[in-house]
């Protein structure tokens, strides 16, 4: 990014996004700074999986206006490229290559030295583990691994998917000053903005600047933590 | 450019490990020599039948490999990473194509010697030069069919179908031209040189559907 | 090839126009069927009005 | 988008379709006097050419079609190249017919591969002939748009090289197909001439015909929807979305229009 950086990470005004004639996300309207967290809460389909993909410029909103890091979507969605990390259900990696391999493979697409993707993956404790295809590790190695590839670029935004899924707690650790609440950018050491999809509400709440809740598509709650009582954020999940 | 490169380097190291497309190609052309020479019920042939023969056997060995091109990339997020990348997504189709060319050149180096000695009437030497320069030809144009076709099919519930219903058709113009320009190469009296006319026609052809395949790319892999 | 006699060359011209001819009715009648469809849906959205404005009455 | 902007002209062309092309085949079997080589049997050529030159230029205008929706993203784009590619498949498969059957009349075999117009119809058939499985295999609306559409463009310029390529591969010239209408004499060549206006005119007509018929129906399962929400919205139990009791007869309804 250039040094305007903007100082509102997300701003959203009225997104809808539709699949054909089923609307999965209607007039979500929000206003993140930069540097902090998002906890997206909702039961399963109501929409977070489109949001993070709408949000990374993978998937083009239908309707309002999306601005990620300054980026209109979907109109400036290649400039987006690159400076999002994104933890989702899959994993974005090659089961048949080694987990070396695939940071490389990223590594390169991004342009960034592949030395960083061998010290992300030590500090992750998968030096040994390193060389063998990614099938043989078990699931919460994969998890890790994947982490590793989400921050490989050192994005600004990160979008997290149930990002502590499978990993015990030393491993939740261990990944926590990647993509934890105040994980900071290697350039610049400024925190990184992040979105947090969880289907177990306190944890993320905790840690968030902002709580958006979805129900069927549209935001039902959109407000600072401690402006919320629990029966609010269990009536979502009802 | 780096793009390319780290996609094909994958792309080749994945096939290395998995052999999911040559081997299967590689040996279904052999066998489709034996299969031909039982239905045809020759043990030699040459010019038209010869070129015929070889053609429609490296078509289907093509499809084999054109059906399972991106099905990785589908399965383990292939086409998110390329988005989520500051790179032009076009760098897939190019690195596709590449690929799929290279595994085109590696079972035509096993199956156009086994051509030769399985069922080739003349010699297969003194054609040598003029079928290489056919088979780049045609290769060039079958990698960039294949790969739209694989493109377009990817993300359809009957892939295997609609790769062989569209491929087929689209490369027509293809084995048309490959098997005229091959079989004066495999005529009994001794090799002739290929007509001019039938490699301007896949020299055309490449260029024409490498253009158009450039051009669409881009909204194969949108979402 | 010399030319067919008139009855000869009748029987194919016929079969040619009638072809034409017959894909074009069938074309219709689909296109019929679809009408029929466009009909029933309209008397399903008349009776979801209906419903509605009952509800309101109710009200 | 709304089907009124198509409506109007509808009536006048279906008009002018009949008149047109009934006034050629008129000609054709009154007028224009019988082939010198062929007899009686060169009747078929007004309707195959015609057939032959809308089939293909359909092809092609449902792939410019479709470079309009990629580029608009607009789907009245991918509503009008599906439609053209609809009915240019049924014209071909008209043309593939009346072209074996004239070649059943004049060289006493259904198929000549010597052909190569009925040659490349055939595969340009089978090519177009998967657009449709292609298309519903997607579930995705909006990504099946985009891929029929790339489809179109594609096929859309494979339809000319194909053509050139079997062209070139059958070498023989036959003296009575497209390339010979400038040497017809002028009766024969003024019934062609009409037949083929009417021809086209049949094939927009029936383009429009068949947008318009799609669009109502569209527009109406938009209608169906907003009004099933409302219903949902305004009464107190969920309504069902969709009646399971049988219908009343449309004498029970009352006549007048319901406002909402």
């Amino acid at each position: 990014m250039s040094a305007t950086e903007p100082a509102t990470a997300l701003e959203l005004d009225r997104l809808e996004r539709r699949y054909g004639e089923r609307v999965a996300l209607r007039n979500v309207s929000l206003s993140l700074p930069a540097g902090s967290t998002l906890a997206v809460l909702g039961a399963n389909g109501a929409g977070k999986t489109t949001l993070l993909r709408v949000l990374a410029g993978l998937l083009r909103p239908n309707g309002g206006t999306t601005r990620v890091l300054g980026h209109e979507l979907p109109r400036e969605a290649p400039s987006l490229r690159g400076h999002v990390g994104l933890l989702g259900h899959d994993l974005l990696l090659y089961q048949d290559l080694s987990a070396s391999e695939n940071l490389r493979f990223h590594a390169r697409l991004h342009g960034v030295e592949p030395a960083r993707g061998e010290e992300l993956l030590a500090r992750m404790g998968l030096r040994e583990r390193a060389n063998e295809p990614l099938r043989s590790l078990s699931r919460g190695m994969r998890q890790r691994v994947a982490v590793c590839r989400c921050v490989l670029h050192d994005p600004e935004l990160l979008l997290l998917d149930e990002p502590l899924a499978n990993l015990d707690p030393a491993a939740a650790e261990a990944v926590a000053p990647l993509i934890g609440p105040g994980a900071a950018r290697i350039a610049g050491g400024e925190p990184r903005t992040r979105v947090l999809v969880s289907h177990d509400p306190a944890p993320a709440v905790a840690q968030a600047d902002l709580v958006l809740g979805l129900r069927a598509g549209r935001a039902v709650i959109a407000a600072p933590p401690d402006a919320l009582d629990d029966d609010e954020i269990a009536e979502l999940y009802r | 450019m780096s793009a390319v490169g780290a996609l094909l380097r994958k792309d080749l190291r994945l096939e290395l490990r998995t052999r999911e497309s040559v081997p299967a190609m590689t040996l279904f052309s052999l066998s489709a020599f034996v299969v031909f020479h039982f239905g045809l019920q020759r043990s030699s042939l040459d010019g038209d039948l010869a070129a015929g023969v070889l053609w429609v056997t490296l078509l289907l060995a093509a499809l084999l490999g054109v059906g399972r091109l991106f099905v990785t990339e589908r399965e383990e997020g292939g086409f998110d990473a390329i988005r989520l990348a500051p790179v032009d997504p076009s760098a897939m189709l190019v690195a596709k194509a590449l690929t799929l060319l290279s595994f085109l050149a590696i079972v035509q180096l096993v199956a156009v010697p086994g051509f030769g000695i399985l069922l080739l009437g003349p010699s297969l030497l003194p054609a040598l030069p003029g079928l290489l320069a056919v088979l780049a030809l045609a290769d060039v144009g079958i990698a960039v069919i294949g790969t739209l076709a694989s493109a377009l099919a990817v993300q359809t519930r009957a892939r295997e179908l609609i790769v062989a219903l569209m491929g087929l058709p689209l490369l027509v113009p293809v084995v048309l031209a490959a098997a005229r320009a091959t079989a004066p190469l495999f005529s009994a009296g001794g090799a002739s040189p290929p007509p001019l006319r039938w490699l301007g026609l896949l020299g055309l052809y490449d260029l024409v559907f490498a253009l158009v395949a450039y051009a669409v790319f881009d909204y194969l892999l949108d979402d | 090839m010399p030319a067919l006699p008139l009855h000869e060359a009748g029987k194919y011209v016929a079969g040619a126009y009638i072809v034409f001819l017959a894909l074009i009715l069938i074309y219709v009648a689909i296109m019929a069927a679809r009408l029929g469809r466009l009909q029933r849906d309209i008397v399903e959205l008349s009776e979801l009005v209906d419903r509605a404005d009952l509800g309101n009455d109710e009200r | 988008m709304h089907g009124k902007a198509l409506r109007p002209g509808l009536k006048p062309l279906a008009l002018a379709t009949v008149l047109t092309l009934g006034g050629a085949y008129v000609l054709a079997f009154f007028y224009a006097p019988n082939d010198a080589d062929q007899g009686f049997v060169q009747k078929i050529f007004y309707l195959h050419v015609p057939l032959a030159i809308c089939a293909l230029g359909g092809f092609i205008a449902g792939g410019v079609m479709a470079i309009g929706y990629l580029r608009t993203g607009e789907q009245r784009w991918d509503l009008r190249s599906y439609v053209a590619i609809h009915l240019s498949l049924i014209f071909a498969v008209a043309t593939l017919i009346t072209g074996s059957i004239w070649a059943r009349a004049s060289w006493g075999h259904w198929w000549v591969w010597q052909e190569p117009t009925l040659v490349s119809f055939l595969i340009i058939f089978l090519l177009y002939a998967c657009y449709q499985p292609m298309r519903f295999a997607i579930e995705d609306p909006e990504r099946q748009a985009r891929y029929a559409a790339v489809f179109a463009v594609v096929a859309g310029a494979f339809v000319p090289l194909n053509f050139l390529a079997v062209r070139l591969a059958n070498p023989l010239v036959h003296p009575r197909l497209l390339g010979s209408t400038g040497s017809l004499p002028p009766s024969m060549e003024l019934t062609f001439v009409i037949a083929m206006v009417g021809m086209a005119l049949l094939w927009v007509t029936l383009w429009k015909y068949e947008i318009t018929a799609k669009q109502t129906s569209m527009q109406l399962r938009a209608l169906k929807r907003r009004l099933a929400e409302r219903a949902e919205m305004t009464l107190p139990a969920p309504a069902p979305r969709r009646s399971s009791a049988p219908r009343p007869t449309p004498a029970a309804r009352p006549a007048e229009p319901v406002e909402l």
